[in-house]
This record gives structure tokens, C-alpha cells and sequence, in this order.
């Protein structure tokens, strides 16, 4: 439940953004690269955070930086929410264990 | 290749009970590929049974019988080692056909 | 028996010959030597049919009153719509013809078994269902039509997405 | 039940979790389990006889009994490949390879025995090695499944670290295994009715209606991670490999019954 809640205020505060350059869209993707390549190194990726990145690619192709730095933002929060997730369960897995 | 007709008929002397399995993939023209391209309409049209030289049981079906389309009926009469025909056409012209003996 | 096993073979007949005349694709003969006879047209045009009773009429020409003598066996709750085992026995007698309508799927008829003299009047076999929908086993008597309903509960639906 | 908090205790685990599902289903049999979501529900188990009646899964059978049989290009075969020819043995995989340290499963251990007479290995998810190990599985149906766990501190690592996998919560919706298949078995997750986790790769492959097709072990794990939106791993990824063989060797004792059909 906190992981969630962590997503929904992160994005929130993402879709904010106003009048991206490319330069933004660059920065903020480069970003959420280097956070989904760090839930990579954990093996834990989400499938919405590669779908986020994905959009963002394709609003960037597109002209519209605006969309694609938004997307890339959202990547970043999931991303580092999936981070947070495999962080606390490294010992909490014990918690749910049949004994 | 094997067929792609299995069948399992039974006789306790006074029927015979027949179940069928028929490979083919009974595509209905509703469903989208990994392409999002719609993949066309396939099916079985008809089933034919055949026993001592007289039709038992004819299947007329639509793209809403299930892959892998199955069907069980009963006669009257059949007896152990008799010949059952079974052949199927589907709507592409494609067919194919066995013979069965009843058990 | 043999009365009525002609007159739905006749009924049949007339209703392809109608069919045809409107008809977008002819089957022309089926390739299954010495298995299809020419009594045993598919019912391309009933399968077409949209309603279950458009497509009654379509197969049979009249309609059909519900009877407690058609037991149809089928699931509450379809555990997926792709494969529903569905049933139908009858303790009538002259029985010619047995039918499988799903309302609800996009073309209602599913499947539509010729039964001869000799065959018992009980066929068990697998639809899909694209959703919650009444499903309706019709049996042909003795030149008329009987029917049972029952409503199927899907939440998979057999026509993929 | 007592015991020391760091040592890894596979017969204790075992039992823990047995007892955990006879409690939680007292008027299911122990070697029923195996059948999954149908032990559990009237409605889908009368669903799940009449299926049976002429399975889904005949022609996977049927097509991996012929390419078992069927010589490699070097005239070699699969039989060769395997103690007592291939028959019978599916109970004993996955197990632990002390040569190589690491678990081989049957899917994994097929494969390298393409490799090995040169021939290119099949897709660990897709319909051949779905159709071989249906067949393999057949000749094992009814043999209590016998995973073992040498004496190597290496195989109690891969045990527990299968357990740890098993329990992790991932994916956006925050699930692990676990969290479906232990807490929550017998109940509809959206419209499905959750397999118990004890038993479940007994019956394995399955034809699943819900994939139109046959599905082995490596589909089953990608299928439950993409459903919790994670990102599945590679098909035989270590973690995989230590979770099929923590799972099935809680399931020691309970009957192959495999191929499945399953919803």
C-alpha cells in the first residue's frame, strides 16, 4: 500500500510539468533510464514503468516534449517505487513465510 | 501426421456412445492477432458420423463451438469391432476423415 | 417418426433454396464423399443470423416453446468462456434435429445436431461464450420446436482481448 | 514450532506448510491438492470431469509422445539423454546438480539434451517442450513426486533462495506468489480461481483455456509475474530454477498428475 501511495503523489506532482523543452524530456528520461536500469540490477522491473518509458520514446519522435517529459517522469516514480519495493523486501519476504 | 480426429466409441451392447475431439483451431473472425490484425474466421462447417453405411449423427457448427471442438452422442445398435466413418469440412474447403472401431 | 424426420429434411431444403437466392457465398458441395448427402446442407444462412430468434426462424422456419421435457446441462458460472461444456438430454420422442443458441454471442446460433432415427436425443458438446448470456437448447419433435434456457455467468469471454 | 531463526529447514518448512493447507482445507485430501482450483470448487470441478472426458491436452500428448520417439539428426534420442530411458522419471526433477552447482529442471535438462546432439533447443513457453513434458509427465502420473536436497550447502542456498522468491512482494500491484497462492486459494482474483501453491506443479504442463493452449512451468511463473506487472524474467533464470524446486519439494509425497487442464 505505501509503495502505491508513493506512485500516485509522484505522479501527480509529474503531471505538472509545463512547456518541456528537449532538453528537459533528455534530462528527465535519462533519469528514468538510470532508475529502471538500477530495478534491473535488483530484478525487480515493473511492466508499467517500461510501457511509461516506451510512451515517452514516442512523444519525443513525435515533437511533443510536454508528453514525453511526462511520461518519462512517471517512469522515473515507478521506477524508483519498484526500487523501494525489492529495498524492504529483502527481509520482509520472512514475514509472509509459512512455519 | 496423425489425424486430427480422435475418437472414443463404446459399445455396452445395446448403444453406442461416441465422443469426439477434433484438432482445429475453430477461429471465430472476432479475435485480433499480437498485430491488432483481425484473424479471419476458420472453423469446422460439418461432422459427419457414419455407421453401417447409414448416417448416425451430423454436427452443423459455427465459430462459437469451441477450439479443439468436442461432441458426445449415443446410437442405437453398434456392436464391438464394428467401423465408425468420421470426416469434418471446414469453411476454408479443408477436411479430413477416420475410421474409428467402436470398443 | 420417419413422417416428421422428412418434413425437417424438406424444411430444411426449402429454407438453403431460399437462402441461396439471396445467398453471398454458395458452399457448392461439401468434398465428403459418401458422408454428406444432400439433405445435410450446412445452415450458412442461419449461422449468419444475428438474434436467437432471428436464427431459429432462419433453421427451422417457426418458433419454439419452452418444455420442461429439454434438460439443458450447463454451468452457473462458465469457469472461461472459450470452453463451456453445455448439454442437452429429452425424454420427447422424434426427435430430429437438436440446437445450441448463445444470445448473447455475436452471431447467437453455435451449433445445430441432424438427429436420424436410431440416435438418442442427447448431445453434450463445448461453446465459446463471449458473455453473460441466456443460453437455449432447442429440440425438434414430431415437427415442432421445444426449448430450455438458462443463463450462463461468464467473466473470461471466449472471444479473446 | 521451534527452531533456530537462521537455519534453513527444508523438512520443517515442509511440514509447516502442509499443515497450513490441511487446516485451511480440512475436507480436501492431501494428494487432491494437486488437482488445483478444481479441488477446490463443486461448480468448476464438475466442469473440470467433463473436460476430462476427452482432456484439451490429448494432442499435446499424443504430438509429444511422436517427437519423443523421434531420433535426433545424429540418431540419438531423448531416451538416451535420461535415466531409464525417460519414462517415468518426471517426479524427480527439478534436482540439484552438484557438478554444476545449480538445479536442473526437466524443461532445462530437455534442452541440453538437444543441444548436446545438435540440435537448436525449443522455446522453453511454447507448445513442443509444452507437448515433451506432457508426455514425460504422463509416464510419471500417480509416482509421489521425490525432489531431493543433498548434503551441499549450495542446495539448501538454491532452496532457500526459491523460498525468498516465493515470498517477495513485486510487480505494481505489490503481490507475491504467496499472497495468491497461499493466502488466497479457492478465491476468484478478478475472474480466476487461485491454484493452492501446494501441488501446483504436479499437474504441469496444463492446458489453460484462458491461453487457448498448453503452458509449461517456464509459462506458468512469466504469466504470475506479468500479472502482478512485473517484468518476468528470462525463462530458466536462476531464480525461476531455485523457485520450482523449492516449490516442488514441498510438494514431495503428492502424486504427478500432469498434463492438466486447468481454466
Amino acid at each position: 500500500m505505501r509503495v502505491l501511495l508513493a506512485i500516485t503523489l509522484l505522479i501527480s506532482g509529474a503531471s505538472g510539468a509545463l512547456a518541456a523543452s528537449e532538453a528537459d524530456f533528455k534530462a528527465a528520461y535519462a533519469a528514468a533510464e538510470a532508475a529502471e536500469k538500477e530495478a534491473g540490477n535488483l530484478r525487480n522491473r515493473w511492466l508499467p514503468t517500461e510501457t511509461a518509458l516506451a510512451a515517452a520514446r514516442k512523444a519525443a519522435e513525435g515533437g511533443d516534449f510536454d508528453a514525453a517529459t511526462a511520461q518519462a517522469k512517471e517512469a522515473e516514480a515507478l521506477a524508483k517505487a519498484s526500487i523501494f519495493q525489492a529495498t524492504s523486501e529483502k527481509e520482509r519476504w520472512k514475514d509472509m513465510e509459512i512455519r | 501426421m496423425a489425424s486430427t480426429i480422435r475418437v472414443r466409441a463404446t459399445s455396452s451392447g445395446e448403444n453406442t456412445e461416441v465422443q469426439a475431439l477434433v484438432q482445429h483451431p475453430m477461429d471465430s473472425g472476432y479475435v485480433k492477432d499480437a498485430q491488432g490484425a483481425i484473424i479471419p474466421a476458420h472453423f469446422i462447417q460439418q461432422l459427419t458420423f457414419e455407421h453401417g453405411g447409414k448416417r448416425v449423427f451430423v454436427a452443423d457448427w459455427g465459430p462459437a463451438v469451441a477450439k479443439d471442438p468436442y461432441v458426445k452422442f449415443s446410437f442405437k445398435g453398434g456392436q464391438k469391432g464394428d467401423d465408425l466413418k468420421i470426416g469434418w469440412v471446414d469453411n476454408k474447403g479443408a477436411s479430413d476423415s477416420t475410421t474409428a472401431k467402436i470398443g | 417418426m420417419t413422417l416428421s424426420l422428412d418434413r425437417s429434411i424438406v424444411t430444411r431444403r426449402l429454407i438453403l433454396r431460399g437462402a441461396a437466392a439471396v445467398a453471398l457465398i454458395g458452399l457448392g458441395d461439401l468434398p465428403l464423399p459418401a458422408l454428406a448427402a444432400a439433405n445435410d446442407r450446412y445452415p450458412e444462412d442461419a449461422f449468419k443470423q444475428k438474434s436467437d430468434a432471428d436464427a431459429i426462424k432462419s433453421l427451422y422456419g417457426k418458433s419454439a416453446e419452452a418444455s420442461d421435457k429439454v434438460k439443458l446441462d450447463a454451468p452457473e458460472i462458465a469457469e472461461n468462456g472459450a470452453v463451456v461444456p453445455i448439454a442437452v438430454t429429452t425424454t420427447l420422442e422424434g426427435v430430429t434435429s437438436i440446437s445450441f443458441l448463445v444470445s448473447e454471442n455475436p452471431n447467437a446460433l453455435a451449433a445445430s445436431y441432424v438427429i436420424p432415427e436410431g440416435t438418442l436425443p442427447s448431445v453434450a458438446n463445448r461453446l465459446k461464450m463471449q458473455k453473460t448470456s441466456n443460453v437455449i437448447a432447442i429440440v425438434e419433435a414430431g415437427g415442432k420446436l421445444y426449448s430450455a434456457t438458462k443463463e450462463v455467468k461468464v467473466t473470461v469471454g471466449g472471444c479473446g482481448g | 514450532m521451534t527452531r533456530a531463526a537462521e537455519a534453513i529447514d527444508p523438512v520443517g518448512d515442509a511440514k509447516a506448510f502442509r499443515d497450513y493447507f490441511i487446516k485451511k482445507f480440512p475436507k480436501v485430501k492431501l494428494e487432491d491438492f494437486v488437482n488445483g482450483p478444481y479441488s477446490l470448487n463443486e461448480d468448476m470441478r464438475k466442469q473440470w470431469e467433463e473436460k476430462e472426458e476427452f482432456p484439451p491436452y490429448e494432442f499435446a500428448l499424443d504430438a509429444g509422445k511422436e517427437m519423443f520417439a523421434k531420433p535426433f539428426k545424429n540418431g540419438k534420442g531423448y531416451a538416451d539423454c535420461f535415466p531409464n530411458g525417460g519414462i517415468g522419471i518426471r517426479q524427480n526433477y527439478p534436482y540439484f546438480d552438484e557438478k554444476e552447482g545449480k538445479v536442473v529442471t526437466l524443461e532445462l535438462a530437455l534442452n541440453r539434451c538437444r543441444e548436446a546432439n545438435g540440435e537448436a533447443p525449443l522455446s522453453y513457453v511454447k507448445d513442443d517442450m509444452a507437448s515433451l513434458t506432457a508426455y514425460m509427465a504422463f509416464t510419471s502420473r500417480g509416482k509421489p513426486m521425490n525432489i531431493k536436497i543433498p548434503n551441499d550447502p549450495r542446495a539448501l542456498d538454491a532452496y532457500e533462495n526459491g523460498k525468498r522468491y516465493f515470498y517477495t512482494r513485486r510487480g505494481q500491484l505489490n503481490f507475491s506468489c504467496a499472497n495468491c497462492h497461499v493466502q488466497n486459494p479457492g478465491e476468484r482474483l478478478r475472474a480466476e480461481i487461485l491454484a493452492p501453491a501446494l501441488g501446483i506443479l504436479n499437474a504441469m504442463p496444463i492446458y489453460r483455456s484462458e491461453w487457448s493452449g498448453m503452458g509449461t512451468i517456464s509459462r506458468r511463473f512469466m504469466t504470475c509475474n506479468s500479472q502482478t506487472r512485473a517484468e518476468p524474467l528470462e525463462p530458466q533464470a536462476d531464480e525461476y530454477r531455485d523457485l520450482e524446486y523449492y516449490l516442488s519439494y514441498l510438494s514431495n509425497g503428492l502424486p504427478i498428475s500432469g498434463p492438466g487442464a486447468r481454466p
